[in-house]
């Protein structure tokens, strides 16, 4: 149906009338279309574990795990091993983060700003970024040790390139009209920079942050995965190693939770910094 | 027999030619580690005895257990930790040869450090080379046994091959806890070791031959026609070394470019796969069991009772194996 | 006017009470009843926002009005519908397709792939007639804004329709090439007999173009002067020295004026 | 310098006038830079090695490692085992592709084009996307066993977050205007799925896929890495526990240049899908 | 209008023999030379793509042309001056910035942030000036096509330029609210006797803000016809009505057409 009268609800999907059959999900709260389908995820994974006859070593049952995400809740709360454990993989992954922006941002800039980077070392960057760097996991500990250097080192290297091609792309992707503006303001290079290339870099350096604090979490894991000795991952593997997947499954759903935690302060950044970036 | 081969299709069908099929899968992707494996795939010792053997190498004896119980594979080579640790869940799957009777592990330090016993440890720091709970057990067990408890030193993961050699000479460990191949490949790497065992150990057999027990039950023909051509494998290896350097050539040749590595490899395993103590090939003895169950209880890996001795493992097909 | 509404009329379009309200509260239009005879040309004109574009989107039937009711040649008017093209103030070309497969989008959506491929000779002659045949294979992007708005009026045309509704056609057009604009639009709607709709925000295009030019107010929008243009047809160039044209253009500005004053425009 | 006399390199920079200083750079061809780079790269680490008393066991120097790419190439060509091997690796990543994209724009197409799709799964995916994946590695050899399929498989779900994620976004960000003038049009619903919203998502599409080939490659090596038993991955794993540093350093090369040819694959396939796409 | 070009003479600015051909083989401009009266107010109109934009680029130092050369206020010109704002198409508000800090803008770059500040006072007033004061605090993206134009004006007159170089300033307007906004600007560079080129595309615009209007010819660019407007000032309502203004406004048109025509423009 094409023509449909206009009512309050439709201004929210004013971009396309033509799909605009609105009934009982458009009147439900946000909330509640993520809890159905994770319910019925888990419900049919009950069920497939139930009835399929799957061994519990090896695709364990949400109800198991869920025991499990209890009994680990539990343990972080007294603030024992464990605890401990997530507070080492915290902070390789906001050590590695930090260094990763910081020596990212700057590399970066440099990049973008010369011809030079952007024609003679921006090509050296996509060849390492298109390296599988999970290799480079045993030379990192090799280097660095067993302790939580490697592991951020590791972290960080896993996710400086998006930053830097991110960052690069920004400092370089500036509005000719405006630079033209700054230009007959007679603006020197500083001002241009700071108040102009940093304000338009803002919204590409998010888009490589965004998929920066997720390489960054996964490198800290992999990392402990194949260096060991220490951390929330090395737990993940030595849970694995006992066979004990539904602790697997409740350490990963930790993992996630920091991830979709780092991921969301970062949107939440994002948000509050380029509030200004509306698409016109 | 007939019958339940035909329940349990899945296993050990019968295949053109009259070879049953069979798979197997090795806790470690290492060749050399498990030579007698691959000695007998190449000289076609598996054919000999009625069998076509598909090898698979995995990493660690969680990963073989699971595709054990995923019917992935048919037989696996786990430790014997993970084995009651895999019965105390609940799933069936027995020991049904002992492969490395000698033990697996060493517990070695730099020769350079000058120590020279597990006493001297006290402080210390001990890398172990998988956290799979082996190692760890195996370096427990040593150093309770010359009076030191768990708190008098650390422990610390450290992987194997170049991590440990970067380990010793960054200072980050005193001494290694690994598999003896692993010990041999840091020694060919140029850091002479003293191994200081010692002979607390001597009831730690290494990894074994498992399978579940349905499948025990239903085709011991073939295991025991497995274990047979393994055993020979072994020792025509024995009988000559250049055997296994043809037969890992073909599964991994970056472990026989230098033949003085392989060398060391033998060397130091050919001595814990050997029967010396007179008993045949794959034979297990109750009281070892029992003294690795009781370390497992001891570690709180499992509870008292929950894991029977006499589940873990049959001596039933040995005959077989030395037929 | 009053015909009875079950009788069908000579009109193209006729309007009865028509109010619209958006969903977010936006009271865009306000008792709009006007006809539309057959062959006819319309502009609307009146300040930003005040709902000419709402209008217009409920005579091509991609809105329903919240109150009062359109009849197309006598039948109660209810989606898109044939009869109708419209064009918007931008060109729209669809960067992916060169541009006589631009041309020929409404004949493929109507009739599928194969008979508009049938159909091209005719949308050639189109693009022959507005002066951009030999760009046919060339993207949207390699065309000016002056050519872009020519391929969007030969696509415009190419379904033959009997009504032609124009949002502010030719507003992102340079004065000069706009008046050529014009003059060729005018053509093609006299030529072809069709009905035409237009609104625009220039008094002098909307002058020279129609038969009756429709003055609203600001919003929420209703008609405030509805002024007859008696200009004789055809109109060129000479129409622009006509003092009659001058006059109409000062009778426009001054109808718009007093509804801008009333608006609340800022 | 703000004002230059403008020559004919300059439209080049166009955008920058007053970065203009155009000098032996500019005149260079363009994969001068790239060497230059290159070389200073090499000789800093060479330098390193040979005067910074650096064992070899921890960092080879980059001519052993030159003799190891010799030695690899050599046996790559002659096509034995280590050629097999690449060619698992290379299978892997190819199904795990194909699979990821296939399934990944088609869940996307779901998600973009649904209210449910979008207000309750999509959620669910920015979780799962923000799980550190290769904690699931143990798991999907568990699952799938050490054939091909456990590394494809987690190939394939290293990769397909970015692509659901940029084909759902591409799908639902049509322009209002060609919507309208689609609508206008009488377009059905199918005519404007073909017609309008695929070309409009294929731009969002590819950012997605260049971002996945490079998971892709990395989930196939992790997946060798950690399940072990076949692929180049493998081999990087076997010489690293070796202890043979320049061999682990050779093989990790040849893993970038197959990277940085998939990734050149997509984005010579994006110039020529979305050639109209210029920036406006 | 000889005069040795090492004395000070009364012009703002002095053209001589100005060509320019880009870095892309695009001959813009040819043989254009002009002087600007101090306090004159100039129009230059011509076909899209003549060259006016070049012309004002290379007015405000951001472009050397390739021969000939510029004298602002009897010096040789040499990168932007001191004395100029220059005015473009799009009101180009940073987004980032509040209305108040844009108008800021040009102080802060010359002065410092701190001096800036001091000057908030002078900047309000132009604000309530152009009748935008309430949306001081208010963003970019919060305001209309009009209002930004508006706070763009604010920004090029807060540092009290002596000329003001202005391209296309209200293109993006309606007529009616560009029409006002002439009026206003009028005003403002009457009150402060600053010097003021205009490029627009608008003929009306053109000759009722100017003392000379310069026509164009299409590309290469040259100056066809320079045509002085004897309309009195003050200007305004009254203007529109005045037979002299359409009579010049058809003059404008005669002599773009003539250059139109002889220009290569499709
Ligand atoms: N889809 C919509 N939802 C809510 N409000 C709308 C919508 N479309 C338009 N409006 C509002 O309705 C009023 C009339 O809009 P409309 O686009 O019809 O004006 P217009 O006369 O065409 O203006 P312009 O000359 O700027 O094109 C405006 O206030 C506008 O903001
Ligand atoms: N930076 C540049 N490099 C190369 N060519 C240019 C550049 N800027 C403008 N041109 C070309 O020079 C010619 C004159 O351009 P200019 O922008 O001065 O015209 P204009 O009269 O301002 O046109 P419009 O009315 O469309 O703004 C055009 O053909 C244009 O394409
Ligand atoms: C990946 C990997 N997993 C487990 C072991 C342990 N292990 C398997 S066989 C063997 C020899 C004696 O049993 C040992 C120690 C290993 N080495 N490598
Ligand atoms: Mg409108
Ligand atoms: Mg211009």
């Amino acid at each position: 149906m094409v023509l449909t009268r206009s009512q309050p609800t439709q201004a929210r999907t004013r971009r396309r009338p033509t799909e605009g059959r609105r009934g009982l999900l458009a009147r439900m709260p946000s909330w509640a279309p993520v809890l159905i389908s994770i319910a019925v995820f888990l419900a049919a994974w009950q069920l497939l574990v139930t009835f399929g006859g799957i061994s519990q070593l090896v695709l364990p049952s949400p109800l198991s795990v869920a025991e499990q995400v209890v009994i680990v809740t539990q343990q972080l709360f007294v603030g024992g091993f464990l605890a401990g454990q997530l507070w080492i993989t915290v902070q390789e992954i906001l050590l590695g983060f930090v260094l990763a922006v910081v020596v990212g941002v700057i590399v970066g800039i440099v990049v973008g700003l010369t011809s030079f980077g952007r024609r003679g070392i921006m090509p050296l960057f996509v060849l390492l970024d298109a390296t599988p760097k999970i290799a480079f996991a045993p030379v990192f500990i090799a280097w660095f040790g067993f302790g939580i250097a490697s592991k951020f080192l590791m972290a960080a290297f896993m996710s400086i390139f998006p930053i830097i091609v991110s960052t690069a792309q920004g400092v370089a992707a500036v509005e000719p009209d405006e630079l033209k503006l700054f230009q007959s303001m007679k603006a020197s290079r500083w001002d241009i920079f700071w108040k102009l290339r940093v304000h338009r870099a803002l919204p590409y350096l998010f888009t490589g942050l965004k998929i920066a604090v997720v390489a960054c979490l996964t490198g800290a894991v992999a990392a402990e995965f194949i260096g060991g000795g220490i951390g929330f991952g090395e737990q993940v593997r030595v849970a694995a190693a006992r066979i004990a997947l539904d602790r697997v499954f409740a350490l990963i759903f930790f993992l996630s939770l920091l991830g979709l935690a780092l991921f969301m302060s970062v949107a939440w950044l994002e948000k509050r910094l380029t509030f200004w970036n509306v698409r016109s | 027999a007939e019958e339940a081969e035909q329940q349990d299709g899945a296993e050990g069908s019968a295949a053109a030619g009259g070879l049953t099929e069979l798979s197997v899968a090795a806790v470690s992707t290492s060749c050399l580690q498990f030579f007698p494996l691959y000695v007998a795939q190449e000289q076609g010792l598996f054919e000999e005895n009625g069998l076509d053997v598909q090898v698979e190498r995995m990493n660690g004896s969680a990963a073989v257990l699971q595709a054990m119980l995923a019917g992935q594979t048919d037989l696996g080579t786990p430790g014997p930790v993970p084995t009651i640790l895999t019965q105390a869940q609940g799933e069936d799957i027995r020991y049904i040869a002992n492969l490395w009777p000698g033990g697996a592990f060493a517990l070695v330090t730099p020769e350079e450090s000058g120590v020279a016993d597990a006493s001297e440890l006290t402080g210390k720091t001990i890398g172990v080379a998988t956290a799979d709970g082996s190692e760890v057990s195996f370096a427990h067990t040593i150093m309770a046994a010359e009076g030191l408890e768990e708190s008098d030193y650390e422990i610390l993961t450290v992987g194997e091959g170049g991590q440990a050699v970067a380990a010793f000479q960054r200072g980050d460990i005193d001494a290694y806890a690994a598999s003896i191949d692993g010990v041999a490949i840091i020694e060919h790497a140029g850091i002479p070791l003293s191994n200081i065992t010692g002979d607390a150990t001597g009831y730690l057999f290494g990894n074994g031959l498992a399978a579940p027990a349905e499948l025990i039950e239903s085709d011991p023909e073939s295991l025991e026609a497995f274990g047979n051509a393994y055993r020979q494998g072994l020792e025509m290896a024995i009988d000559d070394r250049q055997l296994v350097t043809d037969a890992c050539a073909a599964v991994q040749p970056q472990e026989v470019e230098d033949p003085t590595y392989v060398e060391a490899h033998l060397d130091a395993l050919i001595p814990s796969l050997e029967r010396t103590d007179g008993e045949p090939w794959g034979s297990m003895s109750q009281e070892h069991w029992e003294m690795i169950l009781q370390d497992a209880v001891d570690m709180g890996e499992v509870e008292e009772g929950e894991v029977e001795v006499d589940n873990l493992y049959t001596n039933d097909l040995v005959d077989g194996f030395n037929s | 006017m009053t015909t009875a509404s079950t009788v069908v009329n000579d009109a193209a379009y006729s309007v009865t009470d028509v109010r619209h309200t958006y969903g977010t509260g936006t009271h865009a239009l306000q008792d709009v009843s006007i006809e539309l005879p057959r062959g006819s040309v319309t502009s609307l004109i009146g300040p930003s926002g005040c709902g000419k574009s709402t209008l217009l989107n409920i005579l091509s039937g991609l809105l329903r009005p919240s109150e009062g009711h359109v009849e197309i040649f006598g039948r109660e008017l209810d989606g898109p519908p044939v009869e109708v093209s419209h064009m918007f103030q931008k060109a729209t070309l669809l960067p992916w397709r060169t541009v006589l497969e631009n041309v020929l989008l409404p004949l493929e959506l109507r009739d599928g792939k194969k008979a508009a491929r049938k159909q091209k000779s005719k949308a050639r002659e189109l693009l022959k007639m507005v002066g951009i045949a030999d760009f046919e294979a060339g993207y949207p992007h390699q065309l000016s804004g002056g050519m872009a708005q020519r391929a969007a009026i030969c696509r415009m045309l190419v379904t033959e329709p009997q009504i032609l509704l124009l949002d502010e056609p030719f507003g992102a057009l340079d004065e000069l090439t706009r008046e050529r604009m014009d003059t060729e639009l005018l053509r093609i709607v006299r030529d072809t007999g069709a009905t035409a709709v237009l609104v625009t925000h220039s008094i002098p295009e909307s002058v020279f173009l129609s038969d009756v030019v429709y003055a609203m107010s600001a919003r929420p929008g209703r008609i405030t002067r509805a002024i007859e243009v008696d200009l004789p047809h055809p109109r060129g160039e000479h129409t622009l020295a006509d003092p009659r044209y001058l006059e109409l253009i000062n009778t426009v500005r001054q109808a718009l004026d007093e509804g801008y004053r009333r608006g609340a425009h800022t």
